[in-house]
């Protein structure tokens, strides 16, 4: 199917339902005088959109807008996912007291702005929009981080984003175009019949795959691409940084697996991959990735900062989720979209709870956590646990089962790869001790005196409610999102 | 040498040259003035390719547009009358390594490739043909482009509004 | 065997315990605020007696089937399917994990019991009560799991509830902190473990019958003959790294050094824990794979020794201990020895009957001492008891008996579980006289230390302060009851399995059809009655030198430990300083390596950013390595060191851009390097 | 001698180094996003040139003007950001501007 511009409209109901959302969000931001319904409006705009998306199922793939996006499962999972994570979002941040001075109307325009970014990052079917896409990511992200008006870290954390995102995209379009160069196209399934049927300077090819690289490395945040994470998550409003943390992440896979696999790998037998001769981008990545998780899980030991520390722990997750890149067959790649459905929605419990505390205290220190259980907050404490020991990978949460599909992979590739298992074992053994370490501080050390009370408002608690018991309920009874996340691997190539 | 061969190396120096000034000035005055001769060299090589369309979008964009901006940004953000150390560099001589390896691999590998050849080379105008693909195959990426524009702009004026009350 | 009897009530066994941990768990806050603890004590105690009682349903039923037939298993649901991996939650029961569940459920039941008396007093007791069900749960879903993941999941839950139960009352930092080392360690062992699961999947995968089913692998196990990995066979690799797991788990050299420290939690729970059933689970994984270890002498031989020289080295360590809980918490260790001993000689139903008898005894023994420690007002060490005898008849006369039956005295239970392992280790096919030399040495030191604890205890003049002595009462019936029945079980237990020359072993018939046929003896019966005549001699030399040096004190115990100018003392006092030597050459060797990396590291990025360099931090490196001299304990150090490394790595991690743009760039070039030189 | 493709793409080359230079020597944010245009403009010759040699249609060109729109929106972000941090920190130098750290 290569559709050209009007018949396309037919299967873009849902982007033509968030950009006229975010449309109506920007004029009835100047219309009306109280800013709180724009929140709900928002949330039903995620929801249409998302029935839109879900009535796509079983239509055919193909190419759409003069082959610019790619209509597939796979680009409909990942739809479903940064919808949904935009929707956790809104919706945790309609009692967020840090971004209270915030102005709501452009907040949610640039969210759901950000949401449509990775709609078509999932989608980008050509280097060119690929770029754009990411861009519009990235930009919108950068303004969402420095949205604190004068704010000493959100402003600072804003710039060296910028700065980092511009460099990192500016290496990933020079890369782009030395691959332009040697195939004479933008479009994938060009690029790819070039590269796997022409002569080709492998060098030249490895050199532009690291620019890429750095352009999708620094969305997912894998080491060496990994530093800005730290200081940004540190410095955004907690909800934005939650959304980074999940979304731009899950996206920032979605476009690599696109470019990585149906693009310029070729299906073999079974599931298998084959990358092109000369450019071991594999051997490279499961390099990085051991370095990615064991770096990350270091780093974090003893971060005093919760959100910080989840920032390293977003980055020891990168590293894991890449386990399932190198494998090269189609289990891990299921196993690495299990694992970033799971980590939506335990990351975003976690980092809700960091919002209800933050709330209650204007605290994001681990200290700040000091006997959180007995102050009022016993729910939450024990909402946060189950976050922290999913994200270890303590069965019997849904973490277990994502880390399980992801070992299991690679363990069943054999070879080189028990190795990367076995460092990834270490590195989940001492993940738990700074997972542990809060889950300490909330149930066994003892409140001060001048701690205050912990509340929480109807919407978080039932947010927390959702996000726990999936949690729990994931790490039980997972067989519908595994087959899922099995289906969500009919890539279209041509 | 022909006359052309001789006009694009007068280009090149003059590009890299102002490059070359932006990077190593030690006054953000001049590293910015200098910024001008750069956009205005790669315009004339767009010229020099046949991208006319291109050319002018340079100018307009980045000499009008961007080159203003970071002015705009500099007047701001400096007293003219202090010139001591506007532009602070570290780290020169590591720096001028990473590079300078860098920059060779980059031309060896730009002389060893062996890239895609086209099946004929035309001088000829192309805006007429980019307004084309701009309605038709390249319709998406182009609406795409402006709603960027528009979370720009919101952008700018998110980050410079003032605090909000309630 | 193929089609083993498919029930329904197996899944309750396992799951009761689980819905008194939930109901305790969810509500036991309320529940004791608003009803009383006794509603707390129902709801843990009953759960836990009707899985005693259904084990024994379970036991009848399957002494109603053929002795080759003696399988019942309980599917709930499939599991995990993933490639050629199908996992199914099933219960089993064969007569070996028959034993274990009467075990867990019998003894476990008696312990709830006892601690319904002895933490009335504790605020937080549904809290204690929740985990100590949630434990009673993982170790049967241990023993009963009909897989290696399934039995993983209980492994890590049993250790889980550990440390949260020896860190029970975290207000004092040494408790948390032993809970953190118990933890640390187990994971260390975990981590064995699960290398030797993904091993054995791994290989008979390669062979086309992928499986972590204990019935399917032990079907299989043939398959896995030949193959190699780095020059070692894969079943010897796979086993030894279980190995690592049990040790880590049962509390073997060189991971032992949790049990001791374990010892600070509640006393029950030493018991029911740190002594009866999940210490115990490393010798029922090795049993349980008994097929895979009798295919690899070496790692048999391994185990042997290992478990040898835990039994004598840690018997040796209880001589001089002077706490009352650490002399049983060496002890345990020692037995534990012999139990792997055992196996270590493929005597795997010698092991396992030592096992259930020293449930029973050593449950006794840590109940009678928490009895003890409950009457002294928390007191713990023993040059302050002393003739307590009169004052606690019924905890004197049950800790007699299990003294009596831990020190190997002829007709009670350790005696034949004792004598047993001892004369396989001198006559089965793995074996070596030396070992049983070895064994009996070990049995002559464990009747002096427990005598020598016996006699400091309960004879003499009272030691206590006038306060504590005025204060000293028997136990409340609820934690008497269990230490009768405990000390029967001490003596009736070994009956059921008399050695041969008594007329055959009820207890290995019953064993049987998992480990096959018997050993028969390889002597004669008459070099048996010689061997047992021999160690029961060797016993009681060590109760008589206790008498004399504790009783009549006509030998004084100086004489021994100034022995070789108190060499010998000092080493067994301070556990062979093994503690300090793991601190010098583990912590001191990564914290060198840690430190150097990072000084290398963070040298490097500033001069680039800077164009400065830091040189002073490898100095005071040098002087802080002789500093710290004053070694204090293994993991916590360890952990130290990650997190060392872990501030390191941070430090680069400046806040400066221009940095983070250097990694980016040099990553970039180290990836060309790497590619030039390695794959052009 | 004809200038060739691979004339294009050294110039291109030589920006994009220049502009990794700045990045990686200045303090001033202004400085460094010039660096960033900078590199975003030898990438630009690149496809401008290939879209001349190699494809011989305009999609290059389309490229660049993306590119060139993209820098812009970026441009403008980044410079209200530095205002922002002006008004904050009182100095635009990125070194000031490090409380986020460890």
């Amino acid at each position: 199917m290569d559709l050209g511009n009007f018949e396309s409209l037919r299967f873009f109901y849902p982007e033509t339902i968030l950009t006229g959302t975010i449309l109506l969000l920007v004029v009835l931001d100047l219309v009306l005088r109280s800013k709180k319904s724009l929140g709900y409006i928002a949330i039903v705009g995620c929801l249409i959109s998302l029935w839109a998306t879900l009535e796509l199922y079983g239509t055919l793939g193909g190419w759409l807008f003069h082959r610019m996006v790619i209509l597939d499962n796979f680009s409909l999972f990942f739809k479903v996912l940064s919808l949904l994570a935009a929707l956790l979002v809104i919706w945790m941040s309609l009692d967020c007291l840090e971004i209270q001075g915030v102005h709501k109307g452009e907040y949610y325009t640039l969210l759901l702005t950000s949401a449509l970014g990775m709609f078509f990052m999932a989608s980008s079917s050509n280097l060119l929009m690929a770029y754009l896409s990411l861009e519009l990511v990235s930009l919108t992200s950068y303004i969402l981080t420095g949205s604190l008006p004068h704010n000493r870290r959100s402003s600072e954390a804003a710039l060296k984003y910028l700065i980092y995102g511009g460099v990192a995209s500016g290496a990933m379009i020079y890369g782009m175009s030395w691959v332009f160069g040697m195939t004479g196209s933008l479009d994938y399934a060009r690029i790819s019949e070039a590269l796997l049927q022409g002569e080709v300077n492998r060098l030249g090819l490895f050199m532009a795959f690291v620019f890429i690289l750095a352009g999708f490395g620094y969305k997912i945040v894998f080491v060496p691409f990994h530093m800005w994470s730290p200081d940004v998550y540190q410095g955004a409003p907690t909800p934005i940084t939650a959304f980074l943390s999940v979304a731009s992440n899950a996206s920032g896979v979605a476009i690599m697996i696109r470019f990585f696999f149906p693009a310029i790998s070729r299906l073999g037998e079974g599931g298998n991959w084959s990358y092109i001769p000369g450019v071991e981008w594999p051997h490279f990545l499961l390099f990085v990735s051991m370095v990615t998780m064991t770096l990350g899980n270091l780093c974090a030991l003893n971060q005093q900062n919760v959100k910080r520390m989840l920032a390293y722990s977003g980055i020891a997750h990168a590293g894991y989720l890449l386990m399932g890149l190198v494998v090269l067959n189609n289990d891990g790649l299921r196993a690495m979209l299990f694992y970033v459905a799971v980590y939506l929605i335990m990351n975003l419990g976690a980092f809700l709870v960091v919002v209800i505390v933050a709330n209650a205290t204007g605290r994001e220190d681990v200290e700040g956590y000091r006997g959180l259980a007995w102050r009022g907050a016993a729910i939450p404490a024990v909402c946060m646990a189950i976050f922290l020991f999913s994200l270890t990978g303590l069965p019997p949460f849904a973490g277990f089962v994502g880390k399980f599909f992801l070992f299991a992979a690679v363990i069943e590739a054999g070879g080189m790869f028990v190795l990367l298992a076995v460092v990834a074992i270490l590195n989940s053994v001492i993940s738990l001790y700074y997972y542990a370490r809060i889950v300490k501080t909330m149930f066994l050390d003892f409140p001060q005196p001048d701690d205050p009370k912990v509340e929480m408002t109807v919407n978080s608690s039932a947010l927390l409610g959702f996000l726990s018991c999936l949690t729990v309920l994931l790490g039980i009874y997972w067989g519908p999102l595994a087959s899922y996340a099995g289906q969500s691997l009919r890539f279209f190539v041509r | 040498m022909e006359f052309a061969t001789v006009i694009f190396y007068l280009i090149a120096a003059v590009t890299i040259g102002s490059a070359a000034m932006v990077a190593f000035s030690r006054n953000i005055i001049y590293s910015a003035f200098s910024l001008l001769g750069t956009f205005a060299g790669v315009a004339a090589i767009y010229v020099f390719l046949g991208a006319d369309f291109v050319a002018a979008v340079q100018v307009l964009i980045y000499v009008g547009g961007i080159l203003v901006l970071i002015l705009f940004a500099v007047m701001l953000t400096h007293r003219i009358a202090d010139v001591q150390i506007t532009n602070r560099a570290v780290g020169r001589i590591p720096a001028l390594v990473v590079v300078g390896v860098f920059l060779s691999l980059l031309v060896q590998i730009i002389r060893e490739t062996p890239w895609q050849k086209a099946k004929e080379i035309v001088y000829a105008p192309t805006t007429s043909r980019i307004g084309d693909l701009f309605l038709e195959n390249y319709l998406l990426p182009f609406e795409l482009a402006s709603l960027v524009l528009l979370a720009a702009l919101i952008g700018a004026a998110v980050l410079s509004r003032k605090e909000l009350k309630e | 065997m193929d089609h083993p009897i498919q029930t329904d009530y197996l899944r309750w066994i396992v799951l009761l315990p689980l819905l008194g941990a939930a109901a305790n768990g969810l509500l036991g806050a309320t529940l004791q605020k608003k009803i009383g603890k006794w509603a707390i004590s129902l709801f843990a105690c009953a759960p836990v007696l009707i899985s005693f009682l259904l084990s024994l349903k379970a036991l009848l039923d399957l002494l109603a089937l053929k002795p080759e037939e003696r399988f019942l298993i309980d599917r709930l649901y499939p599991w995990l399917s993933l490639g050629s991996l199908h996992v199914d939650v099933a219960f089993w029961i064969d007569p070996l994990s028959t034993v274990m569940i009467l075990v867990v459920t019998g003894i476990g039941g008696l312990i709830h019991v006892y601690s319904t008396g002895y933490m009335h007093e504790d605020k937080s007791y549904w809290r204690y009560f929740a985990f100590l069900n949630l434990f009673t749960f993982a170790m049967l879903l241990l023993v009963t799991g009909d897989n290696l993941l399934l039995m993983f999941v209980g492994w890590e839950g049993v250790g889980l509830c550990s440390y949260a139960l020896i860190g029970f009352w975290y207000h004092d930092h040494v408790n948390t902190r032993a809970g953190n080392k118990a933890f640390i360690v187990n994971r260390v062992g975990d981590f064995g473990f699960v290398l030797g699961i993904f091993l054995i999947f791994w290989s008979l995968d390669q062979q086309g019958h992928g499986t972590v089913v204990f019935r399917e692998i032990e079907k299989f196990a043939s398959l896995m003959k030949g193959q190699e990995i780095w020059g070692v066979g894969v079943v010897t690799l796979a086993t030894l790294f279980l190995f690592i797991g049990a040790t880590g788990k049962s509390a073997q050299i060189p991971l032992h050094v949790w049990l001791p420290d374990a010892m600070q939690g509640p006393t029950p729970v030493s018991a029911l824990i740190h002594a009866a059933t999940m210490v115990t689970a490393g010798v029922y994984m090795v049993s349980r794979l008994h097929f895979l270890y009798s295919a690899a002498p070496e790692t048999l031989m391994v185990v042997a020794v290992v478990g040898m020289a835990t039994a004598l080295f840690s018997a040796t360590i209880a001589l001089a201990q002077n706490d009352i809980k650490r002399v049983l918490a060496y002890s345990t260790v020692s037995q534990l020895g012999y139990m792997f001993l055992a196996a270590g000689v493929a005597a795997y139903g010698a092991a396992i009957f030592h096992l259930m008898t020293h449930a029973f005894f050593k449950a006794c023994l840590f109940l009678g001492s928490g009895s003890v420690i409950h009457a002294m007002g928390g007191e713990q060490d023993m040059r302050k008891m002393g003739g307590l005898r009169h004052a606690m008849p019924y905890t004197f006369w049950t800790f007699a008996i299990a003294v009596l039956a831990i020190a190997g005295t002829p007709l009670t239970a350790g005696f034949f579980s004792k004598d047993e392992i001892l004369w396989q280790a001198f006559s089965s096919p793995h074996s070596s006289p030396l070992l049983w030399v070895l064994g009996v040495t070990g049995a002559g030191l464990t009747a002096f230390y427990m005598f020598r604890q016996f006699f400091l205890v309960f004879f003499g003049e009272c030691r206590a302060d006038s306060h504590t002595r005025a204060h000293l009462h028997e136990s409340p019936k609820a934690m008497v009851m269990p230490l009768v029945l405990l000390a029967i079980g001490s003596i009736a237990a070994g009956w059921i399995g008399l050695p041969s020359i008594f007329g055959g072993s009820r207890f290995a018939e019953w064993l049987e059809p998992v480990f096959g046929a018997h050993h028969e003896a390889h002597g004669p019966a008459a070099l048996e009655e010689i061997l047992m005549v021999v160690s029961v001699g060797v016993a009681a030399l060590g109760f008589y030198l206790a008498y004399l040096m504790y009783y009549k004190s006509r030998l004084a115990p100086e004489r021994f430990s100034s022995l070789a100018g108190g060499l010998l003392y000092r080493l067994f006092y301070n556990k062979y300083y093994i503690d300090e030597i793991y601190q010098f050459f583990f912590v001191g060797g990564t914290l060198l390596l840690a430190r150097i990396g990072a000084w290398i590291d963070r040298y490097i990025i500033d001069f680039i950013v800077d164009g400065s360099a830091k040189t002073t931090a490898f100095i005071s490196w040098f002087n802080g390595l002789f500093d710290n001299h004053v070694v204090d304990w293994l993991v916590n150090k360890i952990a130290d060191t990650t997190f060392e490394a872990g501030d390191k790595f941070r430090k680069v991690q400046t806040g400066n851009i221009n940095g983070y743009l250097y990694v980016i760039l040099g990553a970039v070039l180290l990836a060309m390097i790497v590619k030039l030189r390695y794959w052009s | 001698m004809v200038v060739g493709l691979t004339h294009y793409l050294v110039v291109g080359a030589i920006l994009f180094t220049l502009g990794l230079y700045s990045v990686l020597t200045r303090r001033n944010a202004i400085s460094i996003l010039m660096g960033v245009e900078l590199i975003l403009n030898g990438a630009n010759i690149n496809y401008v040139a290939f879209s001349h040699f190699s494809s011989g249609n305009v999609e290059g060109q389309i490229y660049a003007v993306f590119v060139i729109m993209l820098a812009a929106a970026e441009a403008a972000i980044g410079l209200a950001i530095v205002l922002a941090i002006f008004q904050i920190f009182h100095t635009i130098d990125v070194a000031a501007a490090e409380t986020l750290k460890e």
